[in-house]
């Protein structure tokens, strides 16, 4: 059972959307149970993993039987880079899972079989790129999760979602695209697709290992996956996709596909080339991270000026792919940079989650889509408000939450490789999020003038002026997911010890990695 | 210079083939206004990494990789009776062909929701034409 | 070696036809003529070509048990011919009957009745 | 204008990266390249171990099907599911489950339809009827072939998805749905996976790992673990072309028929 684990993990949500597909739409209340225990189980699946890499190390998994020649078969590989974000991923969709009783809206409740079945070949396809280490594979896999997730976004009432959704889906495909290229780019260089044979030959093979084709390989996988997560000047079609669309189907996506692209960017610098290939024959390290610098500061800035509370969030989250970028480019000695991305990852995944999860709930509950509407927040929802609050004090990074943390290790990053105007645009993007959150908490706090016909009338508050601000319900199945995932950040930011240890032993070594700017 | 224009095209064609479709297509992909036209940009982008990849995996003079009821190289290659390890080039390699048979798969799969889009699209907007389409979006309510 | 000779004439003369389909189908001025050429001419010319290489394949024909998986290939391209003759004509004349539903109107000679508008109406 | 200088700019720097890498590439046709014969320094070339191993491990001459659905079955696997994954897709974005209008009069049976010297449905609908069958006796040839000869399940899964569309453009949609109903074929193309996936589980339960084919030996009783992957191998294709039939079909009817699923063309 236990060596079966990384086939499980991948394979559980791909029944349950089999067997959706199959009896979905008899039944319609089937469908949550079935997602539940399909994720469960991956969740189940993932855990253990963990715990296995925990005693023993990598784990190899040779699909097909195919062991020797290395090449041959696919592989999977849980390390201890990429088990974190395994649990992440479960976690993650468990709890949206959870969330998303009602997922489409009214107009389209009658499409919820299929909706739940995409969710579910979603999360296969995530699980599987982060498991696979076979570079053919994760284009199918990330082809798999390209797809589902434009049904998922195509799927909202609006209108404006369905031309969200093209151009999601032209830019998600020329992104692919580019990744294909680079891979074969790379096959044709070096006779492999096997992750771990590439990067032996590419530190054993000098001729191989200097050639142009491999260097434009590198660059096309590159901007290919930088196209996926929304790197800043290729970000363009992340806004309209992910503010449009079903607020279940924005909380899924949103804290899962941008971070496990930095994932596989990281794999693919990592695993794949390899980091002293990177920052040895390329050496233009310094210039990605000052790309990251101009992701961070234009990502706060759009952040600012926008109204929409979903749109302000998706700004913030190009800010905060230029943050885990920038930090895996920094080429630190001690690869503080690298574990601050990575540890990044976990962090931003449970932030966006919860301020993705409250939003949709506010959309719901208040019928509050712009920033303006949110007056006597507070008041209205306290516990739903603490867990917003929570995760804005992350964004801002405020300790003991894991915002702190994380920003604590990719500044270290930046001071050791010297790389200061990284740090300066981390502290000013900090400082930004404050601005941010702090209007928001202000407008939560003390705004007047609530708007009406939404609420559901509960017990009211008797205090003077404020009286007429009414408590709003919350169902059990939004507000628990929420306070789960606010409960995330804080013990992720308690326990960042252990993790960031774990984490760092899959990275190479303190090697003489970027010589000094 | 003639020998250099040998060395990078003259043996290379092929590749540079597939980057002037691969450009055309990414060309169409950007500019085109029509959005059917984006997409057949899109399909020809990609029949040109498929091409890059096909161009891959032949050899001079190699047949095609499916062998005789008895698991040997068939007869017509050049060849099949050196041994082997040279009998193995008489076979063009099988690994490409099989990478792009899924590629076109997510071609046609892509290419299929992306109509189905278009289609949904005109369905709401009565129009594909792209700056008609963002002016329709300007005067739309935020919810709408 | 008459084979190889025959086969190649019907190749060129395929092709030719296949230039003036070409030809047509950017030089005509409406949708009907365009695809007049292109349905007749492709047909004809695919045809030709397809009967052509089956031609060619017969060039070093000794007997039926020898050679027996050349007539293989004959008979194969046979039935491509088949087909060819059954479909290609088919979906042009199916493309024409599209168009005339939605709508698409011929390019006419001022002066010169519409014959096909006088046939759907006398319907 | 602005759009197409900024597209022009674009490709240029595109076209000139790919160029850079390309002066470095093994010529053209060249058996000794990387990619046909590996390079020193990694493990040994997966394409050569296809070409002079695969039949010895498999008993499959086609050496594209080997790899397709054997050595790379987990790809195959996963590339049937994005065909899943659209179909779902286009029935999420276009399906119009609460159409208003009205249903069309029924049409009359099959044999009163060519009336009235509606020359147009005698001459499709006729070769429509001439073509079906062996277009479907072709693709199931097509599948169960594809071990010995080019084809396999995408392709015959197709043709299978163009016979249905085939009836469809003959007579009309309705004709076609009430030979693979909407039920059907969307069930159908979970079928088709279930069935690729069941392969690759049912060594698990015997104690392998995902895929392995061999170790059902002791299921197929076959003689050595080689025919055992060879017979496998058939069952994945012929879930492939299921899966890829129904999805071929469901594009076309729900593009067709602007998500109704009614009516004629």
């Amino acid at each position: 059972m236990a060596d079966q684990f990384p086939a499980i993990l991948v394979l559980a949500p791909l029944f349950g959307a089999l067997l959706l597909g199959l009896v979905g739409d008899r039944d319609h209340r089937l469908c949550l149970p079935v997602v539940a225990a399909s994720l469960g189980t991956s969740l189940y699946a993932a855990v253990g993993l963990l715990r296995r890499v925990l005693a023993e190390g990598p784990v190899n998994y040779f699909l097909g039987g195919w062991e020797e020649p290395l090449g041959i078969g696919i592989v999977l590989r849980a390390d201890s880079m990429n088990t974190p974000v395994l649990v992440l991923v479960a976690a993650v969709a468990l709890l949206v899972a959870c969330f998303s009783r009602r997922p489409a809206g009214a107009r389209d409740s009658e499409k919820s079989p299929q909706y739940y079945t995409l969710f579910l070949l979603l999360c296969t396809a995530l699980f599987g790129i982060t498991i696979t280490a076979d570079a053919f594979n994760l284009f199918v896999l990330v082809e798999v999760s390209a797809l589902s997730s434009y049904g998922l976004v195509a799927i909202g009432s609006s209108r404006r979602c369905k031309i969200a959704a093209l151009n999601y889906l032209i830019m998600g495909t020329v992104g692919a695209s580019f990744y294909l290229l680079g891979t074969g780019y790379l096959y044709l260089s070096v006779g492999s697709l096997s992750m771990p044979d590439i990067q032996t030959i590419l530190a054993s093979n000098e001729a191989a290992a200097s050639s142009r084709a491999v260097r434009t390989a590198f660059v096309l996988m590159l901007v290919g996956i930088w196209i996926k997560m929304a790197f800043f000047p290729l970000y363009g079609w992340l806004p309209n996709a992910y503010s449009y669309c079903p607020s279940a189907t924005s909380s899924l996506l949103a804290p899962l596909m941008t971070k496990v692209s930095v994932y596989v960017m990281v794999r693919v610098m990592t695993g794949v080339f390899g980091l002293d290939w990177i920052f040895g024959h390329l050496g233009w390290n310094h210039l990605v991270v000052w790309f990251a610098v101009v992701a961070i500061l234009a990502g706060s800035i759009l952040a600012l000026a926008q109204r929409e509370l979903k749109k302000m969030l998706c700004y913030l989250i190009v800010a905060e792919v230029g943050y885990m970028v920038g930090g895996a480019w920094l080429g630190d000695a001690g690869s503080w940079g690298l574990t601050g991305a990575l540890y990044h990852i976990l962090a931003d995944g449970l932030m966006t989650l919860t301020l993705f999860l409250a939003a949709g709930i506010f959309a719901k509950r208040l019928g509050a889509i712009e920033i303006g509407d949110l007056s006597g927040l507070f008041r209205k929802m306290p516990l739903v408000s603490v867990g917003f609050v929570v995760a804005g004090l992350a964004m801002i990074g405020v300790p003991p939450t894991c915002g702190f943390f994380s920003k604590f290790y990719l500044i270290r990053g930046g001071i050791e490789s010297g790389q200061w105007g990284y740090v300066v645009a981390l502290l000013v993007s900090s400082l930004v999020n404050a601005v941010l959150f702090f209007r928001i908490f202000e407008i939560a706090h003390f705004g007047k003038n609530p708007p009406e016909g939404h609420a559901h009338h509960g017990e009211s508050e008797g205090e003077g002026h404020e009286a007429a601000i009414a408590r709003v319900a919350v169902p059990a199945h939004a507000l628990a997911p929420l306070l789960l995932a606010a409960a995330g950040i804080v013990l992720l930011g308690v326990f960042n010890g252990p993790v960031v240890d774990f984490l760092r032993e899959s990275l190479p070594a303190a090697s003489a990695a970027a010589p000094a700017p | 210079m003639a020998e250099f224009l040998w060395k990078t095209i003259g043996h290379h064609f092929n590749f540079w083939v597939y980057i002037v479709l691969l450009m055309l297509g990414l060309w169409a992909t950007i500019a085109k206004n029509n959005l059917v036209k984006k997409l057949m940009g899109l399909s020809i982008f990609q029949s040109a990494i498929i091409l890059l990849y096909v161009s891959i995996g032949t050899k001079e003079g190699a047949t095609i990789p499916i062998l005789d009821h008895h698991g040997h190289i068939p007869s017509e290659s050049h060849h099949a009776d050196v041994g082997p390890e040279i009998a193995a080039h008489g076979v063009a390699n099988p690994l490409p062909h099989v990478l792009m048979l899924t590629a076109i798969v997510v071609g046609v799969a892509t290419l299929g929701v992306a109509l189905s889009l278009v289609q949904a699209i005109y369905r709401d907007f009565g129009t594909v034409e792209e700056d008609e389409l963002l002016r329709e979006i300007k005067s739309l309510h935020p919810d709408g | 070696m008459i084979f190889s000779l025959l086969g190649g004439l019907l190749i060129v003369a395929g092709l030719v036809f296949f230039f003036g389909a070409a030809l047509g189908l950017l030089r005509f001025p409406d949708f009907y003529s365009r695809m007049h050429a292109a349905g007749k001419g492709d047909t004809l010319s695919s045809l030709l070509v397809v009967i052509g290489f089956a031609l060619h394949e017969l060039h070093d024909f000794s007997s039926f048990t020898h050679d027996w998986p050349t007539i293989l290939v004959i008979l194969k391209l046979s039935a491509i011919v088949v087909f060819i003759f059954l479909t290609s004509p088919t979906s042009t004349s199916a493309l024409m009957d599209a168009g005339w539903e939605d709508g698409v109107e011929p390019v006419i000679e001022p002066g010169r009745p519409n014959v096909l508008r006088d046939d759907t109406e006398a319907r | 204008m602005n759009a197409k200088v900024s597209a022009t700019i674009a490709v240029i720097i595109t076209g000139a990266v790919l160029l850079y890498g390309v002066a470095d590439f093994p010529d053209f046709g060249d058996p000794t390249s990387p990619a046909n014969a590996g390079v020193e320094g990694g493990a040994p070339s997966a394409s050569l171990h296809f070409i002079n191993e695969s039949y010895k491990e498999t008993k499959v001459p086609n050496l594209v099907t080997s790899v397709l659905a054997d050595y790379r079955g987990y790809d195959t696997m996963f590339e049937t599911v994005v065909i899943f994954a659209a179909g779902l897709a286009i029935f999420v974005i276009l399906r119009n489950l609460r159409s208003d209008d009205p249903l069309p009069e029924p049409l009359p049976a099959t044999e009163d339809r060519f009336i009235d010297g509606d020359h147009q449905r005698i001459i499709v609908g006729t070769t429509c009827r001439i073509a079906i069958p062996l277009v479907q006796i072709f693709a199931l040839y097509v599948v169960a072939h594809g071990h010995h000869s080019p084809g396999g399940g995408f392709q015959g899964g197709v043709m299978l998805g163009a016979s249905f569309i085939l009836v469809a453009l003959g007579g009309n949609l309705r004709d076609a749905l009430a030979r693979l109903g909407e039920d059907t074929f969307m069930r159908l193309a979970s079928l088709g996976i279930l069935i690729y996936a069941a392969f690759g589980l049912v060594p698990q339960f015997l104690g392998r790992n995902f895929l392995d084919y061999g170790v059902l030996e002791k299921i197929f009783l076959t003689d050595g673990p080689e025919m055992a992957r060879s017979h496998s191998m058939l069952g994945v294709e012929v879930g492939v072309a299921l899966t890829v039939m129904s999805i071929m079909f469901a594009i076309f009817a729900n593009l067709s028929s602007r998500g109704e699923m009614r009516g004629g063309l």
